[in-house]
């Protein structure tokens, strides 16, 4: 039975928790099995959870979030025979852990194109969470993909503050996305969690475009919703769950060739995305694969060129 | 003129992050000045802002909405009235545990009603309060016949039209609920009878006691008060700022409406600055972050923070010590 | 003459309180679906049925003993300090700066060191609202509140722009070195063939915390400075009539206060995680106001109420973890506790006052 | 036999264990004056106050005007009739006079028709009591005598038949306290029944008709005043004979011990309250200062206290003593041996909610003697308390109880022993037997006589006239910041003092 560890922000966070979540009942409603879950509420639970799961026997134990790295490396090498999978990690050195790294920036270069082909006023929004490094690569990605398309456009980041309420203050967000509607922006990109709900829905409100993330978004508001940012948690996790006892341990890389990220395109965006922006998309998409084009990582920069925060 | 309208458009958004801000200190002044200390705001607020939405989003009415989150804000209320007023409890812990009942409440309630991870689900149409246009206001509907964006029109208008259509105009009805809640408090308190003997009884509970009146009602009135006040200030957050309740989403405010109450000296008018200013202060710091003087950028930590620092500053430097109510915090007890 | 004898006082009214909120909190998860018997006893068993559980049980009460004698302390001076958390965050600051940047030969002299570090960050940042409060009479609690979101800026600042590794992407400092990795309870009470508190948290510190209630009681009732602190709370003008400085036990009580938070941080930074994370507090600085209250701030009220706030912590846990009761119930069931041992006492307290005296009138 | 106005029948009181009155019965006449005295916790307010519904009786009935009365709240006292002046004041503080007397009474939920009508009420009130008020004063910028006032406008206010005042004299001087029975006479010739509750023989002997007796809960006597006598009501109080007046060797007055100059005292507000006084003080001698509350009299001994920062010059012994800064507090005071009866022992003197033991440390807490190693000495303090409870005869005589469980006059006792026992060489006594009964009084009185008599300064600060004349070597009257005259007890008299005290300059005087 495998057995999977929300970060802290919960299941049902609207993102990166309820994707896994969703991979995770995709594969429980196919294969008529369970697993185990638990949803963390403090720093301490994570070893914890991963002891107690190791210990009942569960098989491999899927964790969420950078977060993780730190206590599966503690914990690990005491359960050599219980697979692991890391999502969101990728530097561990732990012969039975799966870790696998989303290239977020590359995600969000793809979006970032699409906002700055969408954008009429040449301003384009990017609306952060907490201020943490992984929100920042997001940002970055994005800043690459517009400037790429338009290198004059001037793009409009912020974060939504430093406490973990970050995550959950759409009010904040909403503010922040009429901040930068007053600023010019027309397309507003959100990485922030429950504050990302308040960004697509003032952006609805007030007529210009937003950009899901993590999750596909682009029914939450159709017609409103240019895109989302996916990251295929949902399929890491699923594909995990299907693997079972077998899984395969090392470090994953889980980019655009990986279809591990990618943007939506449904019948709720179809009205908003043009012929030219699709073709555009699919050549980046196709050159950042073969190493034409390389978006620059903040993880491993540290610093953003297109960008500053 | 762009400093102007940059000006004009922080100050409407101070007017929508002042809102909640000025319900639930409206509330907190009702409820302290009667002696009965709230630092359940945040609670109330929180509940209110659950069982509005929810409610709005089962029956589709924003109305039904509201008046379930005063219901329920009300229900704390009493739960807070019951411990401090009739079993005279500690009103600090009984607010404590306001908060922490609300925080776990709702999302518990949400999960177990509308399986969304303790949200409720978006609303829309007459779930939401609508934002009240003013007759020639610059809104969205000359958006849609002129085709241009609001911003635009507003841009190309004169000064008073666009602090008429952008400051005044296109608020949510709660907003100006909100502040005439102001003149209206204030008349409440220094000029009606009730107001006399809230005060009163705030000050000096025996005084009122053997004047004939009773201290017990008088506080469950006042009380009473508060839980409404929040209820629409929660309603206000799910309702009409946002539109459906997010687990968390006051978010704080609860306290900082506590400290503005503070900040006020527990007097209305006070109170109405002391909010406007909170809200101008996170209106800057959200349109102002990452500020480049001359190479050197401000990190966005710092614009984070600098509400909470000039707070400080100001407290310190210019409002000096505030008395509170003489019997607040204190239960009323004859026989010992 | 008491009303009552103390025993009923001290023992009966808070088991009364606590049955009440048990049965409450029984009704919501029957309300929510669940069976009330099974959760009660996977949080008992997960939290007191195994030394793991009391590892974890122990870990927790440790963090709210220091955060709950913080607050305790400066309500002996009816000052209300609500910045346990921002506190106890630049204690951690405090901490993680002692034990990366100094290479210390052995842990004991290394938790010495994180001890007075963390008391003196916490104690600093507790010093701004003190000196405010003495000085400017700006109000304690606003003051505070606002150090608690300075404090997490502050923090995340550090972390993100300063403290992290190069390359790394956790906003969090590197691991501490081994040498001053504390002393588990594992390590401190396995024997060979039989190993307890199997990696459950709760370290050395733990009687750190238990060493700091002895000295908050010594120094509040044994002491000059504690009998002044108590005297000031009482009445301002007392204090002054007896020649106590008001602007001094202000600042004095606060400065220790915030000491106390921060040593918190020896707990969850050092004992624990062995790094500095953002949020490492967890809002453990606003269950001490809880955990102070309860104990109706008296040292040994502070430790009850701790453990029993590390129990429901720990309980919570495992009832997450095996079960599918969203973990927002035990926020419900904390509430409850604080409401009927804090809030509500009176309503168990009026009825046996009766009781007692109609026994006594019998008696006579 | 008129029917009586108020009939008590079988009132019984317990607060949780303590039984405050015990199957009470008691009958007014009306348009009388009805005394009431006793010892401290005797039950004298408690009874008052199920009389005017603010507690509730456990057993027993009342009658007003011959029918039964149920009076289960203050709201049915006032529609039977009944006002009451309480012990301590029930007032808004930050409210005017106006406001707190309409709170309560207003008509219509408006407040300015209210607030006029009153006004034009009170007006008629004043003039026809003589009873003058400024009705747009805060409560908190008047003086006591004049709250007193609008306590008992507030009870007119509200018609009332019935008065009760409880130690309604306590706080007043004795010009205010004269004027205060004249008003109660009108009030009487107008066939209004009053019942005044205090423990000053003198004044139930001047004013009343009848007077009840109560000790422990119990009514003991209710006898006609004109057939009693000040000796007799003192042992049915106490229940053994008092000495109702100090006695005294005359004093040997040594070198000067206290000497100040020019003293000047600035309040919070940056208002002057002591414009330059000179004083001394030498061993062996009382000196009383007196004067109406209000003018100095505090402020001076909280300078000299250490409470508070003044200018100007004050010496001890010779040696000059800071007056702000460092070495101006309570502590430093203390080290100088001076110590401090001050005048409210319920917000400075005490800490009502210490213990007795920690309270007679209370301001030598730093006292070596108090000190073993780094903590304080615990046992020694209660083996110091226990000493100082049988020496003072404080009761009851257990150093576990708090000191608001013990009444008025025994918590004075803890600290007039804390004091005295210090051995002092100047010791500072404000208000020394306010409220306190005549047994504590006589008890109170003799220590600090005896103290005198030991070579020791002693500094008195009291509004109590007599109190002044029966202790004082030498009598200093203060008004509006100034001395306004030093004169010897026995060449003055209490028309010259009270001339003084108004303010009356020395040679028209
Ligand atoms: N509010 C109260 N709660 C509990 N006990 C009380 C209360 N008020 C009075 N008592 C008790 O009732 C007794 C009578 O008190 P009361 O105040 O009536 O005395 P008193 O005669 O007015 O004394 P004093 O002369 O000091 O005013 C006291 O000894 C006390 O034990
Ligand atoms: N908490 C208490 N429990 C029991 N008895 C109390 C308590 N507080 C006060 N008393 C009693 O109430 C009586 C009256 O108390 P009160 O506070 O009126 O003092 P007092 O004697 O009237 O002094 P003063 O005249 O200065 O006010 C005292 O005899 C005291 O023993
Ligand atoms: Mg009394
Ligand atoms: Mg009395």
């Amino acid at each position: 039975e495998p057995a999977l560890i929300f970060d802290l922000g919960g299941k049902f966070d609207k993102s990166f928790n309820e994707a896994a979540h969703n991979g995770a009942s995709r594969w429980a409603e196919q294969t008529g099995k369970t697993y185990r879950e638990i949803e963390l509420q403090s720093e301490a639970q994570r070893e914890q959870a991963l002891r107690r799961f190791a210990e009942a026997g569960l098989n491999p134990i899927i964790t969420m979030g950078f977060a993780m790295a730190d206590p599966l490396a503690a914990v690990a090498g005491d359960y050599p025979d219980t697979k692991f999978v890391a999502v969101d990690v990728n530097w561990l050195d732990a012969p039975n852990v799966r870790q696998i790294g989303f290239a977020e920036h590359e995600g969000s270069y793809l979006v970032g194109m699409m906002a700055a082909m969408a954008s009429k006023t040449g301003t384009v929004g990017f609306i952060g969470g907490m201020d943490i490094p992984l929100i920042r690569h997001f940002g970055c990605g994005y800043a690459q993909g517009a400037k790429a398309v338009n290198p004059d456009i001037n793009i409009v980041a912020n974060m939504t503050g430093t406490t973990p309420s970050a995550w959950n203050d759409p009010v904040k967000g909403s503010e922040l996305t009429k901040a930068q509607i007053s600023q010019g922006a027309d397309v507003i990109y959100a990485a922030a969690g429950g504050t990302g709900v308040g960004v697509l829905q003032t952006a609805a409100d007030e007529g210009i475009l937003s950009i899901g993330v993590d999750s596909n978004q682009n029914h939450l508001h159709p017609g409103k919703v240019l895109t989302s940012m996916l990251k295929r948690v949902d399929v890491a996790v699923y594909d995990a769950m299907k693997a079972g006892e077998d899984l395969q341990t090392g470090v994953f890389a889980m980019g655009l060739a990986e279809e591990g990220v990618g943007v939506a395109m449904d019948e709720y965006n179809a009205e908003l995305v043009t012929e030219e922006m699709s073709s555009a998309v699919a050549d980046a998409r196709s050159d950042i694969i073969n190493g034409n084009v390389t978006v620059v990582s903040y993880y491993e920069n540290d610093s953003c060129p297109a960008l500053q925060f | 003129m762009d400093i102007f309208v940059t000006l004009i458009q922080v100050l409407d958004s101070t007017i929508r992050l002042a809102t909640p801000l000025l319900l639930a200190c409206l509330a907190g002044l009702y409820s302290e000045r009667a002696g009965i200390f709230d630092i359940g705001l945040e609670g109330k607020m929180l509940m209110a802002a659950f069982f509005s939405a929810a409610v709005a989003a089962v029956t589709g009415s924003v109305w039904l909405g509201l008046l379930a989150g005063i219901a329920s804000s009300l229900v704390l209320s009493g739960l807070h009235g019951l411990a401090s007023i009739t079993f005279r409890g500690n009103q600090l812990i009984s607010g404590v545990a306001i908060n922490f009942l609300a925080s776990g409440l709702t999302v518990l309630i949400a999960q177990s009603w509308f399986k969304q991870g303790g949200r409720t689900p978006s609303l829309f149409g007459g779930g939401r309060f609508e934002s009240a246009e003013f007759p020639y206001a610059i809104g969205p509907e000359d958006a849609e016949l002129t085709g241009q964006p609001v911003s635009e029109l507003m841009s190309d208008a004169n000064s008073i039209h666009m602090v008429y259509s952008e400051l005044l105009s296109g608020h949510s009805i709660l907003v100006y609920v909100a502040f005439l809640m102001v003149p209206l408090t204030w008349w409440v308190l220094f000029r009606t009878r009730f107001g006399l003997r809230l005060r009163a009884v705030g000050e000096n509970p025996a005084a009122v006691d053997t004047a004939g009146v009773s201290v017990v009602g008088l506080r469950f009135a006042a009380v009473a008060i508060c839980g409404v006040l929040c209820g629409i200030a929660g309603a206000y957050l799910a309702t009409a700022l946002q539109a459906g309740f997010v687990k968390e989403m006051t978010a704080g405010r609860g306290f900082i409406a506590l400290a503005a109450l503070i900040f006020a000296k527990w007097r209305p008018w006070h109170a109405m600055w002391a909010c406007l200013l909170f809200g101008l202060l996170q209106a800057i710091a959200l349109r102002f972050q990452n500020i480049d003087l001359g190479g050197v950028v401000i990190p966005v930590q710092a614009m984070d923070a600098l509400p909470y620092i000039l707070t400080v500053v100001i407290l310190a430097g210019f409002v000096g010590k505030a008395v509170p109510p003489r019997a607040g915090g204190e239960p009323y007890v004859k026989e010992r | 003459m008491d009303k009552m004898p103390k025993w009923a006082d001290v023992v009966l009214i808070p088991l009364i309180s606590l049955i009440l909120a048990a049965i409450l909190s029984a009704l919501v998860i029957l309300a929510i679906g669940e069976n009330p018997v099974e959760a009660v006893n996977l949080m008992v068993t997960g939290a007191l049925g195994s030394t793991y559980g009391w590892g974890y049980t122990l870990y927790y009460a440790t963090n709210f003993m220091f955060t709950g004698l913080a607050v305790a302390v400066a309500f002996h001076a009816r000052l209300f300090n609500i910045g346990g958390e921002g506190q106890a965050m630049l204690g951690g600051l405090g901490v993680a700066i002692v034990c990366l940047y100094i290479p210390w030969p052995h842990w004991s002299i290394a938790l010495l060191a994180a001890c007075a570090a963390s008391m003196l960050f916490g104690a600093a940042w507790a010093a701004i609202p003190a000196y405010l409060q003495a000085k400017r009479g700006s109000h304690i609690v606003i003051t505070t509140i606002m150090f608690n979101f300075i404090a997490a800026a502050f923090l995340n600042y550090m972390l993100v722009n300063v403290m992290r590794p190069q390359g790394s992407q956790d906003p969090a400092t590197a691991r501490f070195p081994e040498a001053v990795h504390l002393p588990t309870f594992q390590s401190m009470f396995s024997t060979a063939e039989n190993a307890v508190f199997k990696g459950a948290p709760a370290n050395i510190s733990f009687f750190v915390a238990i060493l700091a209630c002895f000295v908050v009681w010594a120094l509040i009732w044994r002491t000059r400075l504690g009998y002044e602190i108590r005297a000031y709370g009482h009445s301002e003008t007392g204090a002054v009539y007896a020649g106590i400085s008001p602007v001094r036990i202000t600042i004095v009580a606060m400065l220790i206060s915030g000491a106390l938070a921060g040593l918190m941080a020896t707990n969850n930074v050092m004992g624990e995680a062995e790094r500095l994370v953002l949020n490492s507090t967890e809002g453990a600085g606003f269950i001490g106001i809880a955990v102070a209250l309860m104990g109706r701030s008296h040292p040994f009220g502070v430790f009850v109420a701790a453990l029993l706030f590390g129990f429901l912590y720990q309980g919570g846990a495992e009832l997450a973890l095996w079960t599918s009761i969203p973990r927002e119930l035990i926020v419900v069931i904390q509430a409850l506790v604080i409401l009927f041992t804090g809030a509500l006492d009176n309503m168990v307290r009026m009825p046996l006052e009766k009781l007692f005296l109609g026994l006594r009138k019998g008696a006579e | 036999m008129t029917v009586p106005a108020i009939e008590l029948k079988g009132i019984s009181k317990a607060f949780g264990p303590v039984q405050a009155n015990k199957d009470i019965s008691i009958s007014v006449a009306p348009g009388t004056i009805h005394g009431i005295i006793g010892e401290n916790g005797a039950g004298k307010s408690t009874l008052m106050s199920i009389l005017y519904g603010f507690y509730k009786a456990d057993k027993g009935e009342i009658c007003i005007n011959g029918t039964k009365t149920d009076i289960p709240d203050s709201q049915a006292a006032i529609a039977a009739g009944i006002g009451m002046v309480f012990q301590h004041f029930k007032l808004v503080e930050n409210f005017t006079v106006l406001e707190n007397i309409v709170l309560g009474a207003e008509d219509g939920g408006l407040l300015a028709p209210s607030l006029s009508k009153a006004r034009k009420e009170l007006k008629e009130l004043e003039e026809e009591y003589e009873l003058f008020v400024d009705p747009d004063k805060r409560i908190d910028e008047i003086g006591v005598g004049m709250q007193q006032r609008v306590e008992i406008l507030k009870a007119l206010y509200r018609q009332a038949e019935i008065l009760i005042l409880d130690e309604p004299t306590g706080v007043l001087t004795p010009a205010e306290a004269d004027q205060l029975f004249r008003i109660l006479d009108r009030l009487r010739a107008e066939g209004k029944t009053i019942i005044v509750i205090t423990h000053k023989l003198r004044e139930i002997i001047e004013n009343t008709d009848t007077v009840s007796v109560m000790r422990r809960g119990q009514m003991t006597a209710t006898v006609k005043t004109a057939e009693t006598s000040p000796e007799e009501l003192a042992e049915l109080m106490v229940g053994r004979k008092v000495l109702l007046q100090v006695d005294k060797v005359s004093a040997k007055p040594g070198k000067p011990i206290l000497e100040v100059e020019n003293l000047r005292v600035f309040d919070q507000a940056g208002v002057e309250r002591v414009k330059g006084i000179d004083l001394t003080v030498r061993a062996g001698e009382i000196v009383g200062i007196a004067g109406v509350a209000g003018n100095g009299q505090s402020e001076l001994l909280e300078v000299l206290g250490g409470m508070r920062p003044g200018q100007g010059s004050i010496k001890l012994n010779g040696e000059p003593l800071a007056l702000s800064g460092h070495g101006s507090d309570g502590q430093a005071r203390r080290a100088q041996h001076i110590a401090h009866v001050p005048e409210d022992r319920q917000r400075e003197g005490l800490i009502m909610d210490f213990h007795a033991w920690e309270n007679v440390a209370f301001g030598y807490h730093r006292d070596p003697a108090y000190q073993r190693g780094l903590f304080m000495d615990n046992a020694a303090l209660r083996a110091d308390t226990e000493r100082k409870i049988e020496k003072f005869d404080v009761r009851p005589p257990n150093g576990w109880l708090t000191a608001k469980s013990f009444s008025g006059g025994n918590q004075q006792k803890i600290v007039v022993a804390r004091e005295i026992e210090r051995n002092p060489d100047l010791l500072l006594v404000g208000q020394p037997t306010r409220g306190v009964d005549i047994g504590a009084i006589e008890f109170i009185h003799k220590q600090i006589v005896a103290l005198r008599d030991q070579g020791k300064a002693i500094l008195l600060v009291s509004v109590e006239l007599e109190e002044i004349f029966s202790l004082s070597d030498r009598i200093a009257v203060m008004f509006d910041g100034h001395i306004m005259g030093e004169r010897l007890p026995h060449e003055t008299d209490e028309k010259e003092l009270g001339l003084l005290m108004a303010g009356v300059a020395e040679e028209a005087a």
